[in-house]
């Protein structure tokens, strides 16, 4: 058991309880913020697995421009609803 | 805010990052910042920067840093005293404040300050009001407020971003 | 329910297979014979300290253009799809909110440091973790954030699909340079390898990973472009 | 001497990063979380900074651009969201004594 | 070592109770602020673990991640100030 | 640790290939399949993987002459950096689909769409 192990099985846990708030809210938005925190716990996790250039990679676009996709649509799918 | 050094401070702020990120002072980085620097100023030609409207004040700014540090450790351990505290005794009030400042770096430096300092959290700047949370309010009076929140920084930020 | 006990099998048999795959699976203690020659020789052969990127670009440079010019489809295809006809103005965009004033001055100051970070994530990849994929979706997030300050900005589009042409063909081009004059396609011998771990090192691994980049972070603008510009039904 | 000095502060900052944990858990709405999240997250990670710093003298400089970088970006997130919140029309606690800004867009309408 | 073990536990309790708070809500801005100081948090959990392996290269992983992590943040307030 | 992460890997797949065979929501499908691909990068990344050894970087920490004993299998790293970016292409296209189906029809419910059905 080292802190690599422990940090390990916190991410592993981290990832799957995010993928289950995904799966299991009513709220698409939040389902969106939960796929944004398994992939911030992924790349976390990539470092573990001592692969810093794919968690950079995820790093750079899983926060930021995935989010911004999914609540860009559904910020055009609300407006357009309300009309 | 129509400063003709504008991009001159653009350029050095982009150049001493770029030196800083390399960690090293060799020719070729310098070459190669050099070059970034000035694509950077010339696609970005509205881009600001810690030095832009920054009076080269270094007594004032010494002064700045210090009672940030000083606010941000209080406010630390007023938030420790109030998290650990077995019932949680807020008194929040969202209160009005005023400001001189007119420099936008200036603005927002305040406005992150007022975010890091005991208790007080920015929520919205319009003119020359900003609009702050404040989780044990002692006061919702504006005058009051601004002495008690805004008085220490404006002193410092006033001499240093006009 | 025919349809949930069906998916209920299908994921149970897949599980299955999934923990005997675990089970069974016992790491390796020895690198195989590729990875173990992409090791020894990076050194020597290509002279960048980044093993990752060494592969990417120089012993793997095919299978890259592959990967960027199915980037390129993609943007193109998003673009097809959702412009048939060009916004009128005012009822195109994502919809937000107009944002406030500290949202639109710190966005001035820090779209100098990103666009900075993702020149030197570029510039370094041969050194550090990073490169031209990293560098360019870096890039990509300063064109969001610069879209997230003002949600009615337009890009300019003429630029960025000139960088993406013109760095597209420059990729291509140095490829061909490299089989006309050094070992093959994008064959890193076509400048000299430099002192190992300076900064101009490794041949033309830094050329090409900021030519990726520009060209994914264009790729990526360009889709946030399409984005931003149909118009509302 | 220097490694201890090192322990120490990395364990302070550790020990405000989950403070602020505690406080994102316990506030009752949500400027408060807001308030406890930022303050106690952004002295946590300087702290921690530095005894890393402390620890290993070689990686100072890009210790010093990380925590500069969050200095930065942290209050302004916290302040687009404080914003956002009120502009969505999250209900504060019921002990809120005074709502200028709400007022304020009131008398605007 | 054991400064390592401290802090790394220290974070990671930091890491499960704002995750906890994301996991309950009550409403999405909350989610958004529980995620705001999860990604704080896991900044210094990427120095720790540099620390604990002893490779200056993680620290760049760390930089990116300081910079671009308020991304997200930003995005989700943005939609989230429209109503939910 | 490969196999911790493996096993996180293959969960990770399958929640979300639950997720997207189950849902009514274009939308929701598509966050679960982002899902899965993150479990897929997972799985590849920590194939890759060997205890006792570090990430495919000579600088000063790995000398270049021992390099073959000291790191773990930069492959897979590449397969999986590239597999991120056009993950996001897949998602954007996905994304622009959705919203088109919805310009025509006004709803992203999969129950609605009755063209296809088998």
């Amino acid at each position: 058991m080292t802190l690599l192990m422990l940090a390990t099985l916190l991410c592993g846990a981290g990832m799957i309880g995010a993928a289950l708030v995904a799966l299991l809210t009513r709220q698409t938005a939040t389902a969106v913020l939960a796929a944004g925190l398994l992939s911030l716990f992924a790349s976390v996790l990539f470092v573990l697995l001592a692969a810093p250039d794919v968690a950079m990679t995820e790093a750079a676009i899983g926060s930021g421009l995935t989010t911004f996709l999914f609540f860009y649509v559904l910020g055009r799918i609300r407006r357009e609803d309300k009309k | 805010m129509s400063d003709r050094l504008a991009p001159a401070k653009l350029f050095a702020t982009t150049f001493l990052f770029w030196i800083l990120l390399n960690g090293s002072l060799a020719p070729d980085v310098a070459v190669v910042g050099l070059i970034v620097a000035a694509a950077i100023t010339y696609f970005l030609p509205n881009g600001l920067s810690f030095l832009s409207g920054y009076k080269a004040k270094p007594l004032a700014t010494l002064g700045y840093i210090a009672f940030f540090f000083k606010e941000l450790i209080k406010a630390n351990l007023s938030m420790a005293h109030l998290v650990l505290m077995p019932t949680i005794a807020v008194k929040p009030a969202f209160v009005k404040v005023r400001t001189k400042l007119t420099h936008p770096v200036g603005r927002l430096l305040l406005a992150n300050s007022i975010t890091l300092t005991p208790g007080t959290l920015s929520v919205e700047i319009e003119g020359e009001h900003i609009y702050v949370h404040w989780v044990v309010a002692e006061t919702t009076d504006p005058e009051a407020a601004t002495r008690k929140i805004v008085a220490g920084f404006e002193k410092y930020l006033e001499v240093i971003y006009g | 329910m025919i349809r949930n006990a069906l998916i209920g099998l299908m994921l149970f048999i897949l599980g299955s297979a999934f923990l005997t795959l675990t089970m069974g699976f016992e790491p390796a203690t020895e690198l195989n014979r590729t990875a173990a020659y992409y090791a020894t020789h990076a050194q020597e052969e290509v002279g960048a300290q980044n093993v990752v990127t060494a592969v990417l670009i120089t012993w793997r440079g095919l299978d890259t253009l592959g990967e960027v010019t199915v980037l390129f489809l993609t943007a193109a295809i998003v673009s097809l799809v959702l412009s048939r006809s060009k916004a009128p103005k005012g009822a195109s965009g994502s919809g937000f909110l107009p944002s406030g004033e500290l949202l639109t001055t710190g966005t001035k100051m820090l779209l100098p440091l990103i666009a900075l970070l993702g020149a030197y994530v570029m510039a370094n990849g041969h050194l550090t973790p990073g490169g031209g994929f990293q560098g360019g979706a870096i890039l990509a997030s300063g064109a969001l954030l610069m879209l997230l300050a003002d949600p009615s900005r337009r890009f300019g589009h003429k630029i960025i699909h000139r960088v993406e042409s013109a760095s597209g063909l420059a990729f291509v081009g140095l490829g061909l340079l490299g089989m006309l004059f050094a070992g093959g396609f994008l064959d890193n011998k076509l400048l000299p390898l430099g002192q190992f771990g300076a900064l101009f090192s490794a041949g033309i691994i830094p050329i090409v990973s900021v030519l990726i980049g520009l060209k994914v972070g264009a790729e990526f603008a360009s889709i946030l472009e399409s984005l931003e510009e149909t118009e509302d039904a | 001497m220097q490694s201890l000095l090192g322990a120490i502060v990395l364990t302070a900052g550790a020990v405000f990063l989950a403070l602020g944990g505690l406080g994102v858990w316990r506030m009752p709405d949500t400027w408060t979380r807001i308030q406890a999240g930022t303050k106690a997250t952004t002295l946590g990670m300087i702290l921690s900074m530095a005894g890393a710093a402390i620890l290993m003298p070689g990686w100072t400089i890009k210790l010093v651009l990380i925590a500069l970088f969050l200095m930065f970006t942290n209050p302004l997130s916290s302040q687009v969201l404080a914003r956002a919140a009120h502009r969505a029309g999250v209900k504060p606690d019921p002990r809120t004594r005074f709502d200028a800004l709400a007022a304020d867009e009131e008398a605007k309408r | 070592m054991a400064e390592l073990w401290l802090a790394g536990l220290l974070a990671a309790l930091g890491i499960a109770l704002s995750a906890a708070r994301f996991a309950i809500g009550p409403r999405a801005v909350d989610r958004v602020v529980a995620f705001d100081a999860l990604t704080i948090i896991s900044v210094a959990g990427l120095v720790i673990i540099a620390l604990a392996t002893g490779r200056a290269i993680y620290l760049d992983v760390a930089l990116v991640y300081a910079l671009l992590s308020f991304l997200g943040v930003i995005v989700a307030a943005r939609y989230l100030e429209g109503g939910e | 640790m490969a196999q911790v992460s493996l096993l996180i890997g293959f969960t990770l797949i399958l929640l979300g290939l639950y997720g997207a065979l189950t849902n009514r929501d274009i939308l929701r499908m598509i966050v679960s399949f982002t899902i899965a691909d993150a479990g897929v990068n997972v799985v590849l990344v920590s194939v890759g993987y060997m205890a006792h050894r570090t990430a495919p970087i000579l600088d000063s920490a790995v000398p270049a002459g021992q390099a073959a004993a000291r790191i773990i299998d930069p492959v897979p790293q590449v397969l999986v950096l590239t597999a991120i970016v056009i993950g996001l292409g897949v998602t954007a296209l996905m994304l622009a689909y959705a919203y088109r189906l919805f310009r025509l029809r006004g709803s992203l419910d999969i129950s609605q769409f009755m063209d296809l059905k088998w």
